[in-house]
């Protein structure tokens, strides 16, 4: 078998389990709508870390059974979750007090395009003409203590969404510190992206060759 | 005797205008005070101001407000909605304006109004469109825009509990827009789904102290819609 | 007898009470430390008025007996106090939001001079070398939708404390609706002092002699 | 497991340093955490900047920090007291600086900082010796001045209950400027009277979320004195 064969690129579940090992007991986490959000499935509930929403909930459980759901409580994405013992309600403006006051340890979100310098683009596309959506992405973005961001590492197209410069909108400048895709691990440095893990069989080309922006490797 | 509790809806509504600015609670299902809505639906008001997180979901509430062509403008985080598709398509026929606000910046700018701050200089939004013709200054070495307080004639606000006073409780995730709204409006009207005694809620459980309510009005529609 | 014989100046209670007339069911009144507490003791307790101290206490209801006393419920001017029913306790910020925000329909302040203009002194005086000390004043007076002043009319040395203009450090520009004084009531308008009440037998050239600043009666 | 419960007051004040920024609950004798006061004081720090609605009641706490010369300034709204001269013979002696805010103004600068507010427009200090150095601009026909937010590195707090994960609560008026503190220093660190089994807080009661608090320990000293 050849190296390309050999590669098995992490699907959506493994990025967020992979994610999720990086998730320290104790730290205080927002997970964005969609992809992020899967992550707190990898978070075994006796590492106890504390997941935040955007509109007043700190403390999130697991997903309840559908037959266990309040109706009552939901998540930013409009889902029913369930509280944890030492959890939390508070109002809009408290909720992103936490977030803007720099109190969220991590904040996790999807994105169109991360630039080599930290830049995110993830609310709005150029070409969609359809009402821009923002929610609470800015305020998490330029927030919380550290900014990951977990995405499909090619669009549907094949373009790589680690980029030199972001094209689309901007949710925050220079805030993205890690990013989690198919193929690996990525820290954002002064120098731009440095792969810190690999997915099984990713080797530095494939991943260079996907890849808009130039690597470092330390891995 | 101080009673806010109103009798109907009629009353509860009453004095809202056309062209006024209106607070509307609510994340989701969770918190809607739906019923209010449908009181100022049935005044007639047009040309309406509404500042809610989302541009309306499912048929009633605020997406009938704007399928009746009452509201001129939205100001919102999340336009978008997954169960409706009413506010895209009258914002594709150009027949409502959008103004979108980071959800964190439109929650503050709402808390500032009801105390009593102009404005203030946060980060979010920063080298983003959303800074755009904005003051933009260096604070604590951090670049910062100046967002203003977004005052209101009129609050709608959805409870779980409230007293004659006007003193409200909120359930879990209900809570979220609906304490600032009651303290950024010239006219709060709340729908509670439980009227109690004054002094049943103990003085350190009240959510939002009466002084921020105007009128309250008696609502138990029982739980959000799944 | 003549005029000056047969006047009745108010003492500090009776100016509270006079006060208290005009204190409608319904208002959130903030008294401020010394003469305007003793307002309060001029509300009955069925015109339900809404007393809010600035540390965070809405709803105040009379002093308790000493027995009766809670170590953990004081006002701004640390003094015991009792909760209504209906009452409630914020933080300081929401306190100052409440005061800041003009939720407030009244705030009844001391003063060392109160201007024609609405200007208000009483925080620091010139001569004083100790520490000022400001406390919630000079948000009271910005804040609430009315800012009413009870006071004794002249200093112990004689002197009008309604004046053209202050010379003591301002709490406030232009903020006071009203003041209480030991001879009447007298509106602030954009012609100066009104007098719209008088003490019992105070006569109209007795209070102006004892006033700085011009005075036009309403009574 | 996450455990804030810290189980000396050695650990608690752990790294409190010289020339810090402290921030310290409480009001008249009501929610001072005077025995977390205490422990900063054993600790023999100096050329500190303390922020405190008054400058010390009584004889301890702050009071005696100020007397034992460890606190170079005082940011306070009223730092006259009627039980205590200590700080104004140290005044009087030039001895320690004095920052005089109107009380709302520090509360809400207090807040800006937990809340990641760089600064605000308020209508308070207008026209007065408060505004003297500061921008003041006109903002929806009003002036108002420009406050910024006031950060520090420790925060000391009195809470009634707290649980393994900080979660606070507070009893009538001892609630006063602790919640508003904890949101805004580097190290949050609480005294409280009783400790509870994490979840015995429902989480509509919880007053201060954990997520602000860095360190609890446990003080069950009873009720402030008269």
């Amino acid at each position: 078998m050849d190296a390309v064969t050999d590669a098995k690129p992490w699907n959506r579940l493994q990025m967020a389990e992979r994610l999720a090992v990086d998730v320290p007991e104790g730290w205080y986490v927002n997970l964005g709508i969609g992809m992020p959000t899967t992550v707190a499935d990898y978070v075994p509930l006796e590492r106890e870390v504390v997941f935040h929403s955007e509109n007043g909930v700190l403390g999130m459980g697991p997903k309840p059974a559908d037959a266990d759901r309040d109706p009552w409580l939901i998540n930013a994405g409009k889902q029913h979750v369930t509280m944890r013992p030492g959890g939390s309600y508070v109002h809009h403006a408290d909720s992103f007090a936490m977030i803007r006051g720099g109190h969220l340890d991590l904040c996790v979100l999807g994105a169109f395009e991360v630039a080599e310098n930290g830049d995110i683009a993830n609310w709005a596309t150029s070409e969609n003409d359809s009402a821009p959506a923002v929610g609470g992405a800015m305020d998490l973005a330029a927030g919380a203590k550290r900014l990951w961001v977990i995405m499909d590492h090619m669009t549907k197209d094949g373009r790589s969404k680690l980029v030199r410069k972001c094209d689309y909108p901007l949710t925050a400048p220079g805030a993205v510190k890690r990013v989690y895709t198919n193929y690996g691990v990525f820290d954002v440095t002064p120098d731009g992206f440095t792969v810190i893990d690999l997915a099984p069989g990713v080797t530095r080309d494939m991943v260079q060759a996907k890849t808009d922006a130039p690597l470092t490797f330390k891995v | 005797m101080i009673n806010k509790i109103v009798p109907s809806m009629a009353d509860a509504v009453a004095g809202v205008k056309d062209g006024m600015t209106i607070l509307l609670g609510g994340f989701g299902s969770v918190g809607q005070p739906n019923h209010l809505v449908q009181g100022v639906i049935d005044l007639g008001v047009k040309d309406l101001v509404v500042v809610a997180n989302n541009a309306g979901g499912g048929q009633a509430g605020l997406a009938l407000m704007m399928e009746l062509g009452r509201v001129r403008k939205i100001i919102c985080t999340f336009p978008r909605s997954a169960n409706s598709t009413i506010f895209e398509e009258l914002y594709r026929a150009g027949k409502i304006e959008l103004e979108i606000v980071p959800q964190g910046t439109m929650a503050e700018r709402i808390r500032a109004a009801g105390a009593g701050i102009g404005g203030f200089y946060t980060a979010t939004g920063v080298g983003t469109k959303m800074a755009e013709g904005k003051e933009v200054r260096e604070i604590d070495g951090r670049m910062m825009v100046l967002e203003k307080a977004l005052h209101a004639e009129v609050a709608l606000v959805e409870a779980w509990e409230a007293d004659r006073w006007g003193n409200l409780t909120f359930r879990k995730s209900g809570r979220n827009f609906n304490p600032i709204m009651a303290t950024a409006a010239a006219l709060t009207i709340v729908q509670a789904q439980h009227i109690v005694e004054l002094g049943d809620i103990p003085p350190e459980h009240v959510m939002t102290p009466g002084i921020f309510v105007d009128r309250v009005v008696h609502v138990p529609y029982g739980d959000p819609a799944f």
